[in-house]
């Protein structure tokens, strides 16, 4: 008896552990899930941007020991930028209707930008500071990490001014008008690359918080973060269903929750098994996402 | 040769075709129009098996089609021509056609391998005339998408015919066209007849349905309102408040 | 006309390939000794091919400072060296290999920096020499960096100089329970998919550690069957919370299982990265042990640069530090070349001045006919070798392995350095 | 000579890759699991020819049917899905199949040493080609032997029906469904060749590499292998050889003097080209110029 309950503490303690650090992920596939919804696109880039993004917060940090408020500005709006400089040269110029050229493109970007972060930084990993980062808060026998409710908090603020300019700006108008009738909104008079770009800056903004919150949440930045964050953030896209948004918050936690678990009960080796067969389950019973409708879209 | 038997399609609440009963002799022209939204399209669409049907049934030459996917469909003999012109457009006129030799006959005719490799002079032979046909001898080896419209719309007749079907289905084949391409389409459609092949016009185009077909059926939210000879039909009081009466049909 | 406008495209690729056609050789009119090096200079594990050219290149330079080599004919040469990006990756080390060996007159080469790039291609080796039969690369290696236990006997051109795990570790734990005789338990865990960390964590670490009487308080280990170290004969299930992978994030599971053992002495083993993220996850737990031990591959300036406050205390055994004036003069150089000389990059310069030491006295001479010669008496010469100077001392060779036993010394983190708490020369 | 030997090897496994890419391309669909395809070809291989003392030719074509047999069995629940959803779901399998071999330890004593995949230590000694004297050339010329094969079945193949019924499902779904074309099998059918094809090219890696491990068959590779039909074009398999002489060829080896800056070139090359020329270096202008041209210098007079 005594064993069962140590037992459902250690799961408890692992699910929370794992929600917490889920929302980094679902902050990286809430960006996947808005350029895709807008353009129907794949931009591979994406995480690596909001890794570079963390990195010239870093910058500001290391050089003007930036308050980790600013630093976590300075990463938002550089990868805002970073996006919009992906924008321009793997999609603006690019045929609509050509997948490919936009999806090889990005990958093209991708390397890029990781190599470049490795030739300034020669790879190395360097310390990067958390908000509340000695905090934590005791719950009889669990506990939870103070800087991860701050970044699950921050996920939650993002995610809700994310919704507002969506639904309540004629910004986001555009946005939603291009992403579902994208000849119509032009005949309508909207400027669709300066939406789409907007949605990339948008997008990056987000993807910054999300670097500098991984980056804050592991306690060091390194281009290794890159790859793996791109695969998180592509699962989560997918489990949440495409477009949605709170479908990639909803699988951002569950997938860093069952990580943590499978992680606790089968042992590192087996732990990505577990979560891809997941996977594998949403794509073949509910292959439009949590919260996806059956619509067949062709 | 082709029934539908209470035929019913919804999607989600929209009731698409509704209990529609509809039968086409033996080499005949059978017309099927309506207004926008009316489920025509849709009524192609099951019978070709690109959706299944909600209730009722489909049966051609005496065999239930339910579940049977669309490219069996077309083995079967009912081939189809879309709407909004839907060929490969990077393929050559000559590969359109090649692609779509997939009747039964063609399927038994050759080994797999020779069909899928190769092409036997009798296969070379029965494209050329069908380029003949349609007009297109000389652009065997553009590409689909270097076509002008017209000559499109002419290879999407030819690919469906290519497929030697026994019953074709043309959804708005003269949408976009001039009244001499209309005149045409005319002459091609009745030498598709008079070459065996069963035929249903979907259509808009007065000018091509009443001078064309056999018989007519007009429906309206997925219903049958009328049915007759295109004389019938034109003074049939339901049709005149279908096309210009004031109830407006749902977007399609 | 030809349609040069849809062509164009292709014309800076055909100019490429014509590029890539020209033969790489060179001949130059001086002799020179040749080495070539290659490591990780692209990807990220970058950091070992800079700081390994780094030294290299220091190395060098000071060989030639000091008058050059010696030849067969007592000519005297200057040393000259080339240094390869091979990313860290097997099919471009093996790609580089081939080619040092093929296009160039290097008489060896030093490289590759990452174990396995090195496990890769040290296949296309021939296996013996004299053996007609077998038809591998006839040209010997000198590693550096790479220090995955046991790769250089495969085959008898490749030689490795890198520290041996076995010896430090051994002589680590020992001086452990010497210094600190309240530690009694012990645990760890260590990045499974980074195959140095988990074969020195499970053969080498946990073995030395049980060996000198600590108890390991865990389950069986990965990657490891039967019993552990020679004090349980029992075989345990294998503790599975306790690892993680080289790019993971979170340690929240692998810190709870730490805290859990209770035990005296935790063992991190592990590359800066991962070492960081777990030390810190560990401080935010407050798993306080009363020793914390590394990896050799973390005592590195990049484990500094990540965590420096949280790696505070840590013990590593390492094979350099900056301890003699000679030592002390590499560090110096390898800064100033743009890297840092750490345990895996100082054997470069050993390494320059091993090949210094076996031209002269195999007498090599250098010259463009004598090549295949030259590389033959050059892969002898380091297979006679006893003993070589190096940056701490005395340097051993293990004659069939090919591998080398090196003085070493244990670092602490203190301060944000570096510090070393004993030396087990004196 | 050797070095141009190994690099033909290298640049002769990468057309492999990249093919076996290209085939399910023509479909339509794109595939990040011809890494693990390659990956089970590599280890199918090396455990033939090192634990059971396979030669090198049964060993490959084993391989290679366990690669298409894998392929095609995920064919089937893969393919329902397309576009993001079918990236994606390629991405896990190949990630499912690396860390399978990641945790396979399968050790035999052969000839007093041990051998055998090893997970975290990789597979070594899979030295088939050096243990029994091949020379440098005949390892190349094998490698070649197989590489002409896949492209000349490949080349056939497009230029007659079957080649038209893939890119008509790449095309247009819908419409070859309607002219009778059975989607599924072709994408299965596609799927599967394309894993025979990785898995011959996985099975020639492990024995020029002659060591292999998990690390080897990351998305990265997958990329690569969807990045040279993209960047080549996908009118012609040449395009793909084209692609591979250039990243590997010029790229990856030419440059290697320009040392740390050749990858940062490398992105920078990849966006450019998809932004001059999205179809790839072989899109349908250029076949088509070069066809014209070739025809025009047969026929001594222009080809109107």
């Amino acid at each position: 008896m005594e064993d069962f309950w140590i037992e459902a503490i250690e799961l408890t303690q692992s699910v929370i552990d794992g929600l917490l650090f889920g929302s980094t992920y679902a902050l990286i596939g809430i960006g996947f899930t808005l350029i895709f919804g807008a353009m129907h696109k794949l931009n591979m880039t994406y995480a690596a941007a909001s890794i570079a993004g963390a990195y010239v917060g870093l910058v500001v940090f290391v050089f003007f020991s930036a308050h980790p408020l600013l630093v976590f500005a300075v990463s938002s709006l550089a990868s805002g930028l970073i996006g919009l400089l992906v924008y321009l040269i793997c999609f603006r110029f690019i045929p609509v209707n050509n997948h490919l050229a936009a999806l090889m493109a990005t990958v093209g970007a991708l390397f890029f930008i990781d190599e470049v972060i490795i030739h300034i930084t020669n790879a190395s990993p360097l310390a990067f500071p958390a908000l509340f980062g000695a905090a934590s808060f005791d719950l009889g026998a669990v506990w939870i990490r103070g800087d991860l409710l701050f970044v699950f908090a921050a996920s939650v603020a993002s995610t809700a001014a994310l919704l507002y300019v969506l639904y309540r700006t004629r910004l986001g108008l555009a946005t939603r008008a291009v992403s579902q009738q994208n000849v119509a909104a032009q005949l309508c008079g909207i400027d669709v690359h300066r939406t789409n770009a907007t949605t990339f800056v948008v997008a990056g903004l987000l993807g910054g918080i999300a670097g500098a919150m991984t980056a804050a949440s592991v306690g060091v930045l390194s281009p290794l973060l890159t790859l793996p964050i791109t695969v998180k953030g592509l699962i989560v896209t997918v489990v949440g269903g495409l477009g949605s948004i709170p479908g990639a918050i909803i699988a951002g936690l569950m997938v860093g929750a069952a990580e943590n678990v499978f992680l606790y009960l089968r042992g590192v080796n087996e732990r990505d098994i577990y979560v891809l067969l997941l996977l594998f389950v949403f794509l073949v019973f509910r292959p439009n996402g949590i919260f996806g409708k059956s619509i067949n879209r062709d | 040769m082709l029934e539908l038997k209470g035929v019913t399609k919804r999607f989600g609440g929209v009731q698409a075709v509704n209990g529609l009963d509809i039968s086409v002799a033996e080499n005949e022209i059978f017309g099927l129009i309506g207004p926008n939204g009316s489920g025509k399209s849709t009524t192609v669409n099951l019978i070709c098996g690109i959706y299944p049907v909600t209730a009722g049934e489909i049966v051609f030459n005496g065999k239930n089609l339910a579940g049977l996917p669309p490219h069996k469909r077309l083995r079967a003999g009912i081939a189809r021509t879309f709407q909004n012109i839907r060929l490969f457009p990077n393929l050559t006129v000559w590969q359109n056609l090649l692609v779509a030799r997939n009747s039964m006959e063609d399927v038994h005719s050759q080994s797999f391998l020779a069909r899928w490799l190769g092409e036997t002079r009798h296969t070379r032979g029965e494209i050329e005339s069908i380029l003949e046909f349609s007009d297109l001898a000389d652009k065997a080896d553009d590409l689909a998408s270097n076509l002008a419209f017209g000559e499109q719309r002419r290879l999407e007749l030819a690919r469906a015919a290519a497929a030697k079907p026994r019953l074709l289905l043309l959804d708005e084949p003269a949408a976009g066209m001039n009244r001499e391409e209309v005149q045409d389409l005319i002459h091609r459609v009745r030498g598709l007849r008079d070459s065996g092949i069963t035929i249903l016009l979907v259509e808009h185009v007065m000018q091509l349905v009443m001078n064309v077909t056999d018989r007519i059926c007009v429906i309206n939210f997925g219903q049958k309102i009328a049915q007759g000879t295109p004389d019938e039909i034109q003074n049939h009081s339901a049709v005149q408040e279908a096309y210009f009466g004031t109830t407006a049909g749902d977007p399609d | 006309m030809f349609y040069p406008k849809n062509l164009a495209g292709l014309l800076p690729a055909a100019a490429c390939v014509v590029m890539l056609l020209l033969p790489g050789l060179s001949q130059a009119q001086e002799r020179t000794v040749k080495i070539a090096g290659w490591g990780a200079k692209s990807g990220p594990l970058r950091s070992f091919g800079v700081n390994s050219e780094a030294v290299l290149k220091a190395a060098v330079e000071s060989i030639n400072a000091a008058g050059g080599v010696s030849l067969g004919d007592g000519t005297r040469a200057m040393m000259e060296m080339e240094y390869y990006d091979s990313a860290c990756n097997a099919d471009q080390a093996i790609s580089v290999a081939r080619k040092v060996a093929s296009q160039t007159e290097a008489l060896i080469g030093i490289g590759p920096t990452c174990s396995g790039a090195a496990a890769a291609m040290y296949g296309i080796f021939q296996k013996n020499v004299d053996n007609s039969g077998d038809t591998g690369l006839q040209f010997p290696i000198l590693t550096d960096t790479a220090i995955r236990p046991g790769l250089a006997k495969k085959s008898q051109w490749t030689f490795r100089n890198v520290p041996n795990e076995i010896n430090m570790y051994d002589e680590l734990f020992a001086w452990l329970r010497e210094n600190h005789p309240d530690v009694k338990t012990i645990y760890g865990g260590t990045e499974t998919n980074q195959a140095h960390s988990k074969l020195t964590f499970a053969k080498v670490i946990v073995q030395m550690a049980t060996k000198h009487g600590f108890e390991w308080v865990g389950g069986g280990i990965d990657g490891l069957t039967g019993k552990i170290g020679s004090g349980s004969d029992q075989v345990l299930e294998t503790t599975k919370a306790s690892n993680w992978l080289m790019e993971d994030t979170n340690f929240s599971v692998q810190a709870r299982a730490f805290k859990k053992s209770r035990a005296d002495m935790l063992i991190v083993s592990s590359h800066p990265f991962t070492t960081c993220g777990m030390l810190k996850e560990m401080k935010r737990q407050r798993v306080r042990p009363k020793v914390l031990v590394g990896l050799t591959s973390s005592s590195s300036q990049e484990t500094l640069l990540g965590c420096a406050a949280e790696a505070e205390g840590m013990y590593i055994p390492t094979g350099f530090a900056p301890v003699t004036s000679v030592a002390k003069r590499v560090a110096k150089a390898a800064t100033a070349n743009g890297g840092f000389a750490d345990l895996h990059s100082a054997a470069a310069w050993e390494n320059a001045w091993i090949i210094k030491q076996v031209v002269e006295e195999t007498g090599i001479m250098a010259k463009p006919s004598t090549l295949a010669a030259d590389r033959r008496k050059m892969r002898d010469g380091l297979e006679a070798l006893d003993n070589v100077d190096g940056l701490l001392g005395s340097v051993g060779r293990v004659r069939d392995e090919g591998e080398s036993i090196k003085p070493f010394v244990f670092v602490q983190a203190t301060g944000g350095q570096w510090v070393v708490v004993h030396d087990p020369r004196n | 000579m050797e070095f141009y030997f190994g690099l033909a090897q290298i640049i002769g496994i990468h057309v492999i890759l990249g093919l076996s890419a290209y085939v399910l391309m023509l479909t339509g669909q794109l595939s990040l699991a011809q890494a693990g395809f390659f990956a089970i070809g590599a280890y199918s291989a090396g455990i033939l020819t090192v634990l059971f003392q396979f030669h090198i030719v049964p060993a490959l074509i084993i391989a290679s049917l366990v690669a298409g047999l894998f392929a095609f069995l995920i064919g089937f629940p893969a393919l329902r899905v397309r576009g993001l959803m079918l990236v994606v779901a390629t991405i896990a399998f190949s990630e499912v199949v690396r860390l399978f071999f990641f945790n396979l330890s399968w050790r035999k004593t052969i000839d007093g040493i041990e051998a055998g995949p090893d997970s975290t230590n990789g597979f070594r000694e899979i030295r088939f080609f050096a243990a029994n004297g091949w020379e440098p050339y005949q390892v190349t010329l094998f490698v070649w032997l197989f590489v002409a094969l896949v492209m000349f079945l490949i080349w056939w193949s497009d230029r007659a029906r079957s080649g038209a019924v893939l890119r008509a499902v790449g095309e247009d779904e819908l419409a070859a469904h309607s002219v009778g074309i059975n989607i599924t099998a072709v994408k299965v059918a596609a799927m599967t060749a394309g894993g025979m094809i990785a898995g011959i090219g996985g099975a020639l890696y492990a024995h020029t590499a002659t060591y292999v491990d998990h690390l080897t068959f990351t998305i990265l590779l997958g990329t690569f292998a969807i990045a040279y039909p993209i960047l080549g074009g996908l009118r012609s398999v040449f395009g793909t050889l084209l692609a591979v002489v250039l990243i590997q060829g010029v790229l990856v080896e030419g440059l290697r003097a320009l040392g740390d800056w050749r990858n940062i070139l490398f992105g920078v090359i990849i966006i450019l080209t998809m932004n001059l020329k999205p179809g790839g270096l072989f899109d349908t202008q250029t076949v088509q110029a070069l066809r014209k041209g070739l025809a025009f210098r047969d026929k001594g007079a222009p080809n109107a």
